[in-house]
């Protein structure tokens, strides 16, 4: 590694820490979670994204080639496709394959979990996703045993080590040869998100704190234990860089306040604390808007959580968050869509004079960064926040 | 049924499960067949080493 | 019998096949228990990730 | 990469593959190739080199530290046994589990084909080792299906190529800081071996040729193809370095010269050349005494084996191949253990003085390099090879 580019990955590196720790750096910090845009910029289709974890990485290395920003937006890829085509997995559709090549992937919702598998779940949650989740969602597992079903776990676990296998090796040459960290280390999810997104669905979890309240309380205490541990071997026990925690049912207003308190809140604020006991901080990234439940997300320890503001009242979080835990966000993606240049940067420079005066604050957008990005506008964040920015 | 039996599948060197077994079953494909034939390929190979390889010691 | 039924096991978060289960068929161990028990843990906490991966998205 | 240590490397390989060719480079090659002697050189127990993967590494590079050679060595173990453990895999004892931590592993030969599965195995192969052949050979696949068979088809998986991927990722290290190259890419078998040695064992194998010939014949004409396919696979397509052949059951007597003839050499032929037609050149590693077989393998095409010597006559291998194709060896095992350091110098010497004058030669041990060898004696082949092998 030459000296040059460890030196800026620590110039980097410290900067973003330092706001994570609510302390006030040279600069600014910039960190950009961005996804298909990175496949646009470069020139790649969405499809070669998806496909070729080769094209996947460089995707990524443009854009740190091309804008100043503090950390490693990562590969642009949330799931690599030959992985999800060797089993069969069903529930999402890919570019190139089921959608046109340049479509963003879609989820396909249905109550992988039945009602009546709750007992089963919650008595051994991990047999459970062998022995009856992974037969229904994956279809070359559709008979366990069979040589089609055999070879579907052979690839499948093979093609998860190859894809994480390649992302590590990224970072590793985004340090050396561009100065870059990345932003996050490992991923977990709040348990309520565990239970409702992929297995019971939002139809099927709604009807569920209606019908079976005590099932859903039990499996969610259950999957507090399994999301820590997610979280810590995700990261591979590092330490330093934010564990990401994408937020989805707990919005406002997809339950009501008592729903909130009962069922999503109590067992989330454990696994923070669970993982921050071991020294990992969350990236509470809070998709839509959480501005009823600040109170509550302020209860959390100090610095525990970095506070990611999409469409919650920045202010507001800002007041009530601010100096206890780093904030991070808020340009609106449709800004960075639809607007102009000069409107970035005068909402980039409005972020700085409000919450960034006394640290404790990152420049990103409000959400993930899609196809639908404008250069120029993702150009504009990061030079008036570099230009602007300067503590 | 989606088991493979002996003789219905002409399972060449380094396949288990041939792409034209599987090809079927993502059609319509709407983008570049090639890379996911490839990619298929790929990991079709792997599982066959992995078989053979407790075999070619 | 060698399959692990529904509450016969232990099964914390990060593990399929707890160590606990497998050691007494590799008895007697005759080096390093712990070299052998951490490598074991260490593919065991993979299979589980595997597992919970299609859970976590 | 320095491009001092890229020259270096350029180096090496250049000399290795000149004389490869059956060309003279400006020295005598040395490749020497070593399992458990790396381990006892580095001071590591042979347990250490089966279980932990960073050591098995850590022991080839000291080596290549240390002495002065053209090849790499590669980490000093076959096998990674904890990829073993994890599917319960019968036919290896490794040390520190089963045997004392420095103990050789051992191979626990069995039938593990049974004679009434000769025609499955000829219809469909591939099916056949998942079906019957690993049931019976990984414990913890005993029941296919069942949950610990399915963890142990991931687990089996994930292993492979996290063991694989080190390796890869320590050859590129050799080469960036070491300026080293391997010696071989990849392995491939006889078809009589392959059925030989893991499926049917020694005394299978040689009932089977007097009671079901027919079936023998059929099962190695199946194998061919396989065979090639394995070699190039594990290769990764490299056409530079020699694919690796390690040979058992050819050497002689174990066959009569009427059963070489008809069941070990046509498909072991057709396999060299259906390598070599893809530019893979095989390191022809035999094993024991070849002698009376030479006039047979200088059939090949010229330069497609690099043949080398153990216990087989060099003075006819010279005559017979010498010209044709590069020769490699054989300094004696028995030598190296308990020999004087003087004498492997005469050895070599000697070696140099008949064989190596027109080029075309690679100075080795005999056989694989195991506990026993003896320092001095090491060093002493490769000084003496070094200070009198220049041409």
């Amino acid at each position: 590694m030459s000296s040059q580019m460890e030196k800026a990955y620590q110039e980097r590196l410290n900067r973003y820490v330092t706001a994570l720790n609510v302390g006030k750096p040279d600069k600014v910090p910039i960190r950009l979670q961005i996804s298909e845009f990175s496949a646009k910029y470069a020139g790649f289709t969405l499809q070669e994204i998806y496909y070729d974890a080769e094209k996947n990485i460089a995707a990524a290395t443009k854009l740190i080639q091309d804008f100043d920003m503090d950390t490693c937006p990562g590969a642009p890829n949330l799931w690599w496709a030959p992985l999800h085509d060797a089993v069969g997995a069903k529930y999402l559709k890919f570019a190139g394959r089921d959608l046109e090549e340049n479509r963003q992937f879609q989820y396909v919702e249905e109550e992988y979990m039945k009602p009546e598998d709750y007992d089963a779940f919650i008595a051994d949650p991990t047999k459970w996703i062998m022995d009856c989740l992974l037969p229904r969602i994956h279809e070359e597992f559709a008979e366990p045993g069979s040589f089609r079903a055999n070879m579907a776990l052979v690839k499948g676990a093979a093609a998860m080590v190859m894809d994480t296998g390649a992302k590590a090796q990224a970072a590793q040459m985004w340090r050396e040869q561009y100065g870059y960290p990345t932003s996050i280390a490992g991923m977990h999810k709040a348990p309520f998100d565990t239970l409702g997104d992929v297995l019971r669905a939002l139809r099927g979890i709604m009807i569920d704190l209606r019908k079976r309240p005590d099932k859903v309380l039990a499996a969610l205490d259950v999957l507090v234990d399994h999301n820590i541990f997610y979280g810590m071997a995700t990261s591979g026990g590092n330490t330093t860089l934010p564990n990401f925690l994408p937020l989805h049912r707990g919005a406002y207003p997809f339950l009501n306040e008592k729903q909130w308190d009962t069922f999503y809140w109590p067992t989330l604020k454990k696994v923070i604390e669970g993982l921050w006991e071991k020294g990992i901080r969350t990236m509470f990234y809070a998709e839509g808007n959480w501005t009823p439940y600040l109170e509550k997300i302020a209860e959390l320890p100090d610095k525990s959580i970095v506070f990611h503001v999409d469409q919650t009242d920045i202010d507001k979080a800002h007041k009530i968050l601010g100096g206890r835990f780093c904030i991070s966000g808020n340009v609106p993606n449709t800004l960075l869509s639809y607007g102009k240049p000069e409107e970035v940067s005068d909402y980039c420079k409005r972020l700085i004079d409000n919450y960034a005066a006394d640290g404790g604050f990152i420049m990103d957008a409000a959400g993930v960064i899609q196809y639908d990005a404008k250069v120029e506008n993702i150009r504009a964040l990061v030079e008036t926040t570099r230009e602007y920015g300067v503590y | 049924m989606t088991e493979i039996n002996k003789g219905e599948v002409n399972r060449l060197p380094g396949t288990t499960v041939p792409w034209n077994e599987i090809v079927e079953k993502m059609e319509p494909i709407q983008g570049n067949r090639d890379m996911i034939k490839a990619e298929w390929e790929k990991l079709d190979a792997f599982a066959y080493i992995y078989l053979w390889w407790w075999v070619q010691r």
